[in-house]
């Protein structure tokens, strides 16, 4: 048993702190809310220059080859600082799983130039009226000549527009049966049409058409009808990573309400003194330790080849009602300066929204749960 | 006991949802606070106002004499809430006016005040929409130790301060101002007077506060030499304290049928998408979870329901609410809350589409109350504030700590 | 609209508030809970005296033609005070359904005695593996020669020792289907065992086993398999009073709750001058008056004639929620002392259990109002 | 970070399996404090202290010197947990001597004192069994207003005064006493001592308490001139409300592992009731609202778990614990009143059965957990004490009121 952070976990942790606060300041998170691309290129290629892209990608491919925890420890910066930019989509949606399951030409060349922060990836698995659910999914790519028609759409993908590449599960339709099949789309593609989603979370989100796009068996990531196993594994690392982000965004909103509570006097005392406000303050340090200790123990299981889809589950049904219940605490121990536009704290409120589906909701992983516990 | 509703209440009912059908666009789901947000949907909210008043419903509860119908507070109470159900816009005269600046005229003011501007908001006019300026920088929940101060100087009060999260102060004619008036040594709560200030005076600036998703509800309002008539005080100089308290009553209850109406609607509207809306193969009607979850709502709302019943009939035969209205305002603020708690989880990722894009599902609806229900929860006294009331005035339990 | 009291109810509340705290102090209730018949014969009479065992009946039969809304005061009061007897058995889970569905001749035969406390009866519908679920249920009445033959067995059935009759739902095996029908029982018929289940609530409940009973045409109530259709009805007016009890009992313990938290001083304060007590006791106030508005709303909806059903079950969703909360908060309230024997609060915490699952649980409700709002 | 067990508290984790399939018959279920009660289940308890003695288990974290096998707090956890799991009793030596008497001697006592009590109670003998007298009838989170008073007399202490709640009084054969030592005009704070006092002493009356169900866990305990020797004072005259404070960080934790195992113990149980029990026409495991709500508990144990080797861990590499304890404490009595209730709801109808009724379902175990969870969660700290703490020494609160 060992509860210690590495030497290099807490200057990963020290750097990004440092690196955040300083090259991504709260207002200017405010402004990429508005940006269409909804990222900074130079932020980004500080960030690769400091490793992060390829932070857990092996040297050859330009990568640092630290652990999934360390990634993890990097998640929980992101999420307290609010970094805007695909780093999420591109590493944990993208990176991870074309490192896991590409090929060797995919492999050589893919990774490199995600690590050298020269191209952006991102997920577009859902789907408008199917949400996360395979079977009701309607995009196929039929086979068509020695390659594939992709016709269907895709929403709330993230940094659609930002996109160089995007992973897409389509169905291609067999003798036997539809078999899910994950591609490798370029938006720039003839046939590809992407649109923003205005959302009020403030996450770059959008919508993609495809009409009748061309790709080739070389597009493929994994195999033939693999998607479903890929999407399952990959999305729970995925989700994993989410829960990080979302712990480090929790313990800002906790340190931020705390300090407010110390420093906001009425009736004479600081807020901070009324009990009702302390212990509303402590149940938010509480739940933020019990997240942040469900996500270690997730995650130290898959550093270390473990089962750990159950406590995959527990993390994220504990990060979505933690992010809920502290961001509305937060908010509310601000009183009426937590709903003005220059404060930050309204930037966690309206972002637990986004992660809180993401990438499935709560009510899959109870499921998950109770069938790991025996039910 | 006999909680039917009398047969002119009941038409009354039916008579809002024939107006709305006419008269609100069926997409329309601004609420009562981002109504003032942007200058369509203000011009708009003001027109229904206008309307209303012309109805006989803006202020039916009010005397006829300033402009209403005698009508009883339950029978207001049946008006707010299908009103709000049917989302009918306008209805509180740019927040404050016919909830508690109405109200607040008819305990503490003079007659001649009564007559100027009870007038003026009954009948929706644009002169008819006032401000409340309470809150400081400095002082929020507690008011007494405003900074804001109003000096006599040559037959006038001469003010200088700064008020903030002021809503509807752009919108405003008038402003309902807490000034201290009293010497410095004079306890807090005996030191401040009431005073209705015309937003166009020199030395008045409104700045613009956006909220945490852009709206434009509340402001900051500075007071520079203002010239204040003296015949513009409310009540007894000084005693503004304790008016407000009483007034305050009213304000924390005047939300609350629109509150439920507002809640109803979004629960039926919830149930009709959970029966439109498939997942994994069937409408999520069926998930015994989410029904389960729609239906703790319904009991909530009618709980809610039966308080606005409880302390408008109590209104009516005379008994005076005391810790009613801050049950009602905590109750009203939990039950919306909740509904849209419940209604992010319906919509799932759908959730995360901006209030007004044309891919919102429900027009928004939930979107809106999620960013809203804060807001509102704060507004008139928080959370903490209403049970210290209801423990002092209801339980008779010591001041709390 | 109007929320009061008419002048016969004010009345009622005040003799049954005197009677009970004078001749049914909660010492008393302490001790019924060890008694096997589970209730004062003296006090039971006095109660007949005072007319409340016929509240409800006509004149006609010794009843004192009180409304619904009446029966729900009473038995607010009962509630709060405690009242340990066959109270709610005999009249609401016997005496009314017996007025509504029964003939003249076991109206006349049967309601007079109740009237006039002379008869207990009680319902003995809930089976062990069954539960309410009527589909479930092995009790069998089968035709035999001119009456039925009665086999299985009951459990949960409130003052079943002390009973003089028993209302019992058995299934009537025919070639078409299995009609479920009520039969009205006579524990000492020969047959019949009654066994005491102890329980932790202090509640009197038994289990009864029927063994070759024999019964008549004219034991039936309501006619031939017309039980589940009955039942429905009369579980709904008891449901209510059910809830109305509880009403008095959660507002017993707020009254309680405050009291000390007025008197109990530490860190030389009140503890109700502590925040986060303070607003607990709120909290208790506004469910408790939630609790109460619901119960009056379907009571009155149930004295004209109204449909009623959902808000009999909001009512029984919001006393099961209330009763827990307020009953725990208030033993917490009053810390080490609400733990020992003598003090009242554990009687209401240990009751809590008891009214929670009678007649359904809340899933049983909720679905109920899932229906009604149109799910 | 590493959260895996070492090979040996894997293999502890089995050898205590096949201890309690040997030791204990399968329906014991008498938890912690009420295995105090009756005198039977005492004696099997007491003759299970024994054996986990003698097997090295009973205080494995304490030094070897003292009876202990100088194992780790993390090993001592996995022993705790899987120990309630598997429903051992006599863990504790009667409440308080295990958990907190033990290392408050290793901190404040001295080398005799050392040396007389803590092998009685790591050998698991009657001699090591203690009460603690600490509330007062007007003293309980306010523990500095006590009122027993010793004073020295001719070389010894003669204490005056009376206890309450005192569990295991009745049992212990010492009692680790809070008294008032300081002349009265000092600080409450500065004028508390402990005392080692001889539970045979005459003067002592010790009067049960039966708690609602009728269990003797409680008891009041009077002290009429008792005489105590002047070397039964542990650690400094006057200094004993400081020496409490630190010490309750261990009582506060000492029942986090089995609380862990209790709870997890009773979520696979109603896992296995579900699966195994009918409710029309198909298994409750079947529902969704039962699978969520377990799996709702499941997780929140098992963020138990992880508090609780965090400390444990923290202790092992020589991190005082300061705030942990206290949330442990809180998040221990969470978990177990949220499955004791979720219980209640599994169960149905026969939750009501008392709980060594032959008809109860699970042995009563979920009865039992009702109606001492409230109990659990005073003892040691209420919530409210706990948060009060934790906002203070982890948040940098200002004390609250």
């Amino acid at each position: 048993m060992d509860f210690n952070y590495t030497e290099q976990q807490l200057m990963l942790r020290s750097i990004a702190r440092d690196f955040l606060s300083r090259e991504c300041p709260r207002s200017a998170v405010r402004l990429l809310e508005k940006d269409e691309k909804g990222y900074d290129p130079v932020i980004w290629q500080r960030m690769a220059e400091l490793g992060w892209l390829g932070l857990v990608l092996p040297e050859i491919y330009g990568g640092m080859e630290a652990g999934f925890m360390e990634l993890v420890v990097l998640m929980e910066e992101i999420g307290r600082n609010i970094l805007p930019g695909p780093y999420f989509a591109t590493v944990a949606l993208a990176a991870l799983p074309v490192l896991e399951y590409g090929n060797e030409v995919q492999k050589s060349l893919y990774l490199p130039p995600i690590a050298r922060g020269e191209k952006i990836w991102t997920l577009a698995a859902e789907e408008a009226d199917a949400g996360s659910d395979f079977n009701a999914m309607i995009t196929y790519a039929c086979p068509d000549g020695d390659g594939y028609c992709l016709n269907g759409g895709k929403t709330f993908v993230p940094y659609a527009a930002a996109a160089d590449y995007m992973l897409v599960p389509a169905l291609v339709p067999s003798d036997k049966e539809n078999g899910l099949t994950l591609f490798i789309v370029e938006p720039s593609l003839m046939g590809v049409k992407v649109e923003l989603v205005p959302t009020l979370t403030g996450e770059n989100l959008g919508s993609i058409r495809f009409r009748g796009v061309r790709l080739a068996e070389k597009d493929i990531l994994g195999g033939l009808g693999r998607a479903e196993v890929i999407m399952e594994n990959m999305l729970e690392k995925a989700g994993l990573l989410k829960c990080a982000e979302v712990s480090g965004a929790c313990q800002a909103v906790l340190d931020m309400s705390s300090a407010y509570a110390q420093e906001r006097v009425q009736f004479g005392h600081p807020i901070g003194a009324f009990q009702t406000i302390q212990h509303r303050l402590v149940d938010m340090l509480t739940s933020v330790e019990g997240l942040k200790y469900l996500v270690y123990q997730a995650a130290w299981l898959m550093s270390v080849g473990l089962p750990c889809s159950e406590q995959v589950a527990m993390a994220k049904v504990k990060a979505n009602d933690v992010y809920q219940n502290v961001a509305l605490a937060g908010v509310k121990i601000h009183g009426a300066i937590g709903f003005s536009q220059d404060h930050d704290i309204g930037l966690y409120y309206r972002r637990a929204l986004a992660s809180r589906f993401f990438p499935y909701s709560n009510d899959h992983y109870l499921e998950k749960i109770a069938g790991h516990i025996g039910l | 006991m006999d909680f039917s509703l009398e047969q002119s209440e009941v038409s009354l009912k039916e008579d809002i949802r024939g107006f709305a059908e006419q008269e609100i666009p069926h997409n329309w789901i601004v609420n009562f606070l981002d109504e003032e947000s942007r200058d369509e949907d203000w011009a708009f909210s003001l027109s229904i106002s206008r309307k209303l008043a012309q109805k006989g419903w803006l202020v039916m509860n009010w005397p006829k004499k300033y402009g209403g119908c005698d009508a009883s507070w339950v029978k207001y109470t049946v008006f707010a809430m299908a009103a709000a159900y049917y989302g009918i816009p306008g209805l509180s005269m740019g927040v404050s006016g016919t909830g508690w600046i109405g109200p607040s005229l008819m305990l503490y003011g003079n007659e001649d005040q009564r007559q100027r501007y009870l007038p003026e908001i009954a009948s929706g006019s644009p002169d008819g929409i006032w401000c409340t300026g309470y809150s400081e920088p400095n002082s929020g929940s507690d008011f007494a130790s405003i900074k804001t101060r109003a000096v006599r100087q040559s037959g006038e009060y001469v003010v200088n301060g700064q008020k903030i999260w002021t809503s509807c102060a752009h919108r405003a004619r008038w402003c309902w101002l807490a000034v201290k008036t009293g010497d410095s040594e004079a306890r807090a709560q005996d030191s401040i007077s009431i005073l209705i200030v015309d937003m166009r005076s020199p030395g008045i600036t409104v700045k613009p506060l956006l909220n945490y998703s852009g709206e434009h509800i509340f402001n900051e309002v500075f007071f520079d030499d203002v010239r204040v008539p003296l015949g513009n005080l409310v009540g007894e100089e000084n005693r503004g304290w304790y008016q407000l308290m009483k007034s305050l009553v009213y304000e924390r209850n005047s939300f609350g049928g629109q509150s439920y109406g507002t809640s109803k609607r979004i629960l039926d509207s919830l149930v009709r998408y959970a029966g439109e809306t498939c997942r994994a193969g069937k409408t999520i009607a069926k998930d015994p979870v989410i029904r389960h979850r729609l239906a703790e709502n319904a009991v909530e709302i009618d709980i809610l329901k039966m308080f606005l019943y409880e302390i408008a009939w109590k209104m009516d035969v005379g008994m005076a609410p005391l810790y009613e209205s801050s049950r009602n305002k905590a109750m009203a603020d939990h039950v919306l809350e909740k509904i849209a708690l419940t209604g992010t989880e319906i919509l799932g990722s759908s959730c995360q589409v901006a209030q007004r894009s044309k891919m919102a599902r429900l027009n928004g609806l939930i979107q809106r109350q999620y960013l809203m229900f804060p807001g509102n929860a704060i507004a008139a006294g928080t959370d903490e504030i209403e049970k210290n009331i209801i423990g002092k005035f209801k339980l008779g339990l010591p001041r709390s700590y």
